[in-house]
């Protein structure tokens, strides 16, 4: 199929289409309106459904209604809309309904900025709703790659029945780039024999989540949990680039911020700094094993984001304290430059011996800008 | 002749019945059913003229109303 | 109408399940239960028919029928029955939501499904109060009105007056049926069981978002009895919230 | 080879429009492209701009602090950029409503009369397809027949002409040395 | 002063308007309406402001609202109420605005049950709203800390213009216990000149979130995280229980479910089995160094909580790949009972030797419930 | 009547700020932020005034004023003006809010804070259509009205009726103010700033909630020229959204 | 010493009420004390009980799964709890409404007729203070002295004098062994 | 002499004030101000009669109105 270039929303919206995805209710927020103005237009071309809630709120409990009478259902929205959408994400998930859910994410927190960030991580990894429950949570660098993941989200959502969460920084939807739309991979999923579509000729349908009774409701959540299990044997999606036993430091960063951390490995290349990225691509379930044996010849990470310092929570906790972890990075919009980061990994290069190994206590360097740093 | 079948372990007691029964037969039991209440009963079987009032107010579907004659059945519902 | 020798007239319906309610004894929840699994079996409809449940007393209505039921966030059923109504608009759709949850915190759902006109129906029941948890004050709640959040009455130039949703909705320009009704004793019970076939009608004909009001008792929450509780019904509640139909589109069939 | 532009103006003066125009042009030749506007506050009233960037190989960073060439069509886009061109860059000044240059002695600066010319070719609307032209006349990133017979497909009638008129006129001046 | 016997929600009641915090806003939910219901008798006799909104969203917003005008004020829900509030505190705590938030958390997710649980701790403590923000987040394991955090929370609050959340159990808000209102301890706060209080005689005070110059934003951020920087400093609260050399396992836990670890302690002491108890009382601030130092001596961690594991990703990132950490929970509206803990420490006591050392990998036992083990 | 020598008989209020706003060219937003000032003004208030800014264009009002504000949440500026009023009764308070915020995801926080007969004033800026966010539909965008989401003309059978606001608030039973004016000409300018006032004054009355509906354009998203926008309000707007008072209770002093 | 105790009967026979009673009075004797209402799906209809532990030391874990007593006043409860009661512990049993015994031998179980002697006392509704006045005279937890002037204090009039003469004859049975 | 007086700064040629004078004697100037607008000014002073009309529909309170003789002020605003 010949490419076309596309800005990012569009064709995450197209993408939904193309997997069958043909029912979106969304309200208007910066940086992802494009999304629902594109789908506007083409949901009545392709004879799906198209409604603007009045509120976040609301769109996020249609996807409830929707997803459970059985159809492939998605939203988009940005970081204050989907701070809305907290309890119907929590209702949805002890549901066990498949939806898909898009956050292109702006800088926080509150009213904030419009401009992109990564400072949702948090909310999207560890629930911000109530309760024990995740999302399963995907993270594009490319527009390409959004429209793979989100043909994808798809599938997992109906696999798993579990809400799947798109999560691109406003950069990821607004910037055009080459796409093909590949038929989408899917395996064969079972029939929804659980939505509620009319209970002719069998037993009615209920879905709740709803259970008084602790027992019941301690039950439901071990189903939640032994899915997420198999999420983490089976989904977990990563990228290891220019990792090797030379390098100095290994970065990890997601979504656009990878990309800035190659365009800064190539220049350290110059400088004959050898550092290797590492690229969660699911966000959760976490590529625990994976990071760890990445991190292995490695004498420190960097966790670089465009936040205040989230995802390095994960990182720290996977890699143990044998390693020093710091962070860095920029937030509220403004998104690290591939010179700072280069100039991040020469302090750090610079800074420290040989890594130290044992026992490292948590210690403040002096750090411009937002880095914290934890060494030995 | 009209009836009236009373579920006593569907009646929870609440005397709504007993207020609706224009022919004012239907009365409450002096025993508890399984579920601690004392339950509607109709006092004089013979007397009831199969309006269907007392099913139409009860809450718990605890009544069911047989007839067994030409009638005319006076409210639609 | 004339019935011929030896039948039962009057019968649980299909719709219903048999099981036994958790409902306070003489609570109206019930009778509306009936009333609505009764249109449904009138209309032949359910076997294509999903309900939403609200978070409220009658939270666990999906026990109650069969048909299929979706249990929805406090407030937001009528978002959850736009979510299936438009995706399959051949399904027969219904949401059964109490004065807390539709008045209050779900005020906003309801006003704008009914101003987009979704069609579906929904059955409202307004029992002037809180039921589930423990009797606490509703935006419907009457003026001087005891309850635990209104432990002196509630104070009407602090809190306003009461909500009449049906007189609310009725002031919104997109065609709707709307009618309010009442429980309170068999007559108006009857009644009431005709607005809600209305309703399913209307719906039925793709006419219009359908809503029919419904007084009901809380006995427990009132600290009546069930009888002082439609009494109370009919002397407090009706002449607040006056019976009748507040819109309604041409019909091409009742 | 990467070649990163900033195109910049007013809104309204078709600054996204070219900046596209190149990457799909690009795209069709087999480059790589990402085309990224700049959004948020700086959007409604004053300058805009996007950023195009076009390379043989995978793109890394679609975020480019100091661009190496710049397209420029009004005086605050001017103050704003120009400061931030690689050493060894181009830009291109539409010097019909800029009237200063940029001082620097480092990059290959281009003045390009725009309004002028588009008003000559027809339109002053075709402003952006000068400044188009004559930005490939000089870096050569695309072949200006490719980019002309993606300008005839995209518009029709005279406007396609017009455009096209204005944009060949920017590239004989673009070419010139 | 003497004692009274009072519910945890009506206690905590008490203690905020002890507090001067006469301003409530609140909507009902169980188990914490007695909260609600208890303030609208209380509110009216000492003149303060008793409003029930029509939402929590609302009562979130209103909230702000209150705040922003000077005055102390507080709210209380439950876990889905506190979903609906996740918006208004980004927002509030982007404005800095100090607000005190009671949750007294129930089994989820979704609408899930009314029974007591702890399954909030991911949101409460990560941040369930959007952005780069933090909940100052008190556990209370009586009804009377639970009167001590109250009154200290305003005062936090005002001190760090934060959000402040007293997160306690359906337990705390349900049971009874002997309380002392002692008279509130509180430093010097500054003015709260930048309340909106009318311009008279000083410029126009402006309180808002939004900062449409990233730079601006970012900067607002970096305000932010100084203050947790602060309050890592000089909040941390924490309680040791019985830990010593001999501890063969060290015991996680805070709320109630510290007060079950102290029975389970007391019962495995009978069985010659020495267990410590490390108690976090601020959720957020974690009490990192304090665990680390806690934990040096102990050969194995066990997070024991209300939940499917949340709290022991802290752990976890805390103390550490060296030492095994597991999880050992109940859900649901379960609240696990002594003899569970004690069978849970003699099952993994049983089952290990010598505690391992070195780079133990994660290792799933077989063990019965929610039970997950990590060690070497 | 009549004046002396030698005065300025129009200049900018005290209460507005001299920053120049971020607004389009022509668009009444600016218009009505200065009347509001001028009632500040009038009534000498601006120092115990606490405004709440909507999301929306207007997001920066506080940047264009003298008095304290906060910025509130889409939608949730009656929440924050209740929190305020309410702990503070001797503040004078007003929300400052666009159609998308008051009208659609704000709906049940104008409707309840209207119930509750919250003693602030709200200024509803009607322009059917979010601006902001480049020109999405609005519940008060018309039948038919071509947006960037209703791409092909508002389809009301798909999306119902335009919300009409001050009708819908009228139908409550809690006595308020409630008033329609518009800004698409002098005459009307001058009309409206009197509905400000009165507004005002029933707030200082402490008599109900009050809000003028204000329809304004948008020149911007509507495609139109600042003119052709004053046109369309007087062609399109007023005859769907009619001006004049709705709901008044009875006033002591004007 | 600690000492839990289960109060169960139907919502409205007053257990949450006399579960604070003691509560109350055992900490004014300087005891320590927690209260734990059962609250929760079975509330509406089913059966109620309270937890009550009274001890010299801090108590730790409120929930009990298994109480050293149990003051029980209908049937569902005693089918319920008297299995999950401490061997060795108590068991006061309202034998007007309850016609079986838990069968255990374990335990020490007091038949009381409790509805008998309340009507017997003047009132119907003072069955649960005949109840509590047993315990207390079977487990000598709290003084009976301290409990009788909380009660003298709590209600006032005949209601105050009929709650002390059922609490009393329940004293003195359960002082009987 | 009734006049008004354009803050050409403030001005964003909307042109509004232009059409509401009844007067008609504002008309827009053939240069830029700052911000790159073409911004009103009065083409007539002498015919003012100040009305305030333009003042009143000027969004961006470019306009300010002076009198200086006994006038009576036509509308109350
Ligand atoms: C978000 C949220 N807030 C609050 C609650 C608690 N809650 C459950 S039901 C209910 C009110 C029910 O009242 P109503 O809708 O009138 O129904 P009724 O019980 O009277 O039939 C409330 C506040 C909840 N479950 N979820
Ligand atoms: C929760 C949330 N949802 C959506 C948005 C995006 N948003 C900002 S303003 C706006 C609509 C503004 O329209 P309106 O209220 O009519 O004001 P106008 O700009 O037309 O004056 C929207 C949807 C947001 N900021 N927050
Ligand atoms: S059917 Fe009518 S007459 Fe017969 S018992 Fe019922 S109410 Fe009475
Ligand atoms: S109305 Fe029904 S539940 Fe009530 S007493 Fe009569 S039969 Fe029993
Ligand atoms: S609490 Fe009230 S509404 Fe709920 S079941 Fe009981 S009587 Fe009915
Ligand atoms: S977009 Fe519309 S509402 Fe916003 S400032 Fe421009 S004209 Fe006014
Ligand atoms: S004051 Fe009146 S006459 Fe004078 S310029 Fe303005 S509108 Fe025209
Ligand atoms: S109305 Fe104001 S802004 Fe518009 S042209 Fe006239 S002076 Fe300028
Ligand atoms: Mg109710
Ligand atoms: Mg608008």
């Amino acid at each position: 199929m010949a490419k076309t270039l596309m800005k990012g929303n569009e064709a995450i919206g197209e993408a939904a289409i193309r997997a069958g995805a043909l029912n979106y209710f969304c309200y208007p927020i910066t940086p992802q309106t494009e999304l629902a103005e594109y789908l506007a237009k083409r949901m009545p071309e392709v004879g799906g459904v198209f409604l603007q809630g009045e509120s976040e709120l609301a769109v996020s409990n249609m996807l409830f209604g929707a997803a459970g009478a059985g159809v492939r259902v998605f939203t988009s929205s940005s970081s204050p809309g989907i701070s809305l959408m907290q309890e119907a994400l929590s209702y949805i998930a002890g549901a066990q309904l498949p939806v898909v859910v898009v956050n292109i994410v702006r800088g926080g927190p509150g009213l904030g900025g419009i401009l992109p960030a990564q400072s949702d991580y948090f909310q999207a990894t560890k629930g911000g709703g109530h309760g024990d429950y995740r999302l399963l949570v995907l993270a594009p660098a490319s527009v390409q790659e959004a429209v793979d993941l989100t043909m994808k989200a798809f599938y997992l959502a109906d696999k798993y029945r579990n809400p799947v969460m798109i999560m691109g920084d406003g950069m990821i939807g607004q910037m055009m780039e080459p796409v093909e739309f590949n038929p989408p991979q899917e395996g064969d999923l079972p029939p929804k024999d659980w939505a509620t579509t009319g209970a002719k000729g069998r037993k009615r349908n209920q879905i709740h989540s709803l259970f008084l009774d602790p027992v019941a409701l301690e039950a439901n959540n071990r189903v939640l949990y032994a899915k997420y299990e198999e999420m983490k044997k089976h989904e977990v999606l990563f990228e290891r680039y220019n990792c090797s036993r030379h390098n100095k430091v290994l970065l990890v960063a997601y979504g656009t911020m990878a990309r800035i951390c190659k365009t800064a490995i190539a220049e350290l290349k110059r400088l004959k700094i050898s550092v290797g990225l590492f690229r969660p691509i699911t966000l959760f379930p976490f590529p625990e094993k994976e990071l760890r044996t990445a991190a292995e010849p490695v004498g420190r990470l960097v966790s670089v984001e465009m936040s205040m310092g989230q995802m390095v929570e994960d990182v720290e906790r996977v890699v143990g304290r044998e390693k020093p972890v710091s962070f860095f990075g920029r937030c509220g919009g403004i998104v690290p430059s591939p010179e700072e980061v280069v100039a991040e990994v020469k302090r750090l290069v610079a800074d420290s011996g040989p890594p130290a190994q044992k026992k490292p206590a948590r210690k403040k360097t002096g750090a411009k800008k937002t880095a914290k740093s934890r060494k030995g | 002749m009209p009836q009236i079948r009373v579920d006593k372990d569907r009646c929870k007691g609440c005397e709504l019945c007993n207020a609706a029964c224009p022919q004012q037969i239907i009365a409450m039991s002096k025993e508890l059913n399984v579920k601690g209440y004392f339950y509607a009963r109709v006092d004089q079987p013979s007397r009831c003229i199969g309006c269907r009032l007392c099913a139409i107010v009860c809450p718990d579907v605890a009544i069911e109303v047989d007839i067994n004659a030409v009638q005319y059945i006076l409210v639609d519902y | 109408m004339a019935s011929t020798l030896d039948r039962t007239v009057f019968r649980k319906p299909e719709s219903l399940a048999p099981k036994i309610t958790h409902y306070c004894p003489g609570c109206t929840h019930g009778v509306i239960h009936r009333m609505v699994a009764e249109v449904l079996d009138e209309l032949g409809v359910m076997d294509r028919t999903v309900g939403v449940a609200p978070v409220g007393c009658s939270v666990l209505i999906y026990h109650y029928f069969e048909c299929d039921f979706q249990e929805a966030a406090h407030g937001r059923a009528p978002a959850f029955a736009t979510g299936i109504k438009r995706v399959r608009p051949d399904l027969v759709v219904f949401t059964y939501q109490g004065d807390g949850d539709l008045c209050s915190i779900g005020m906003s759902e309801i006003i704008h499904a009914a101003n987009r006109g979704e069609k579906f129906t929904t059955i409202f029941v307004n029992n002037a109060i809180y039921g589930m948890t423990g009797g606490q004050m509703a935006p419907t709640t009457l003026a001087n009105q005891v309850t635990s959040t209104s432990p002196f009455g509630r104070d009407t130039d602090h809190t306003g007056m009461p909500i009449r949703m049906s007189e609310l909705l009725s002031a919104l320009v997109t065609p709707a049926y709307i009618e309010r009704v009442s429980t309170h004793d068999a007559r108006h019970t009857i009644k009431a069981k005709k607005a809600v076939r209305r309703a399913f009608q209307h719906q039925l004909n793709n006419d219009c978002f359908s809503m029919v009001e419904v007084l009901s008792t809380c006995p427990t929450n009132w600290g009546l009895t069930p009888l002082e509780a439609t009494k109370w019904v009919e002397d407090n509640m009706i002449p607040y919230y006056p019976l009748g139909v507040f819109k309604e589109p041409p019909v091409e069939e009742g | 080879m990467q070649l990163e532009t900033f195109f910049a103006g007013f809104g309204g003066q078709g600054i996204m429009s070219i900046g596209q125009f190149l990457a799909k042009t690009a795209m069709q030749e087999g480059q790589q492209v990402v085309w990224l506007p700049s959004y948020g506050p700086e959007m409604r009233g004053g300058t805009a701009y996007c950023t195009v960037v076009v390379s043989d190989e995978p793109i890394g960073s679609p975020i480019i602090s100091s661009p190496k060439a710049l397209v420029v069509l009004n005086r605050p886009s001017m103050d704003k950029f120009a400061p931030r061109v690689k050493s060894g860059g181009t830009i291109i000044v539409n010097s019909s409503l800029i009237e200063v240059t940029s001082e620097r002695g480092d990059v290959d600066e281009l003045l390009v009369p725009a309004n002028d010319i588009a008003i000559e070719c027809g339109s002053p609307r075709s402003t952006n397809m000068v400044m188009l032209g004559a930005f490939v006349g000089r870096t050569g990133i695309v072949q200006i027949k490719n980019l002309k017979s993606f300008v005839q497909k995209k518009f029709s009638g005279t406007v396609a002409e017009v455009n096209v008129n204005a944009m060949m006129a920017g590239h004989r001046l673009g070419c010139k040395r």
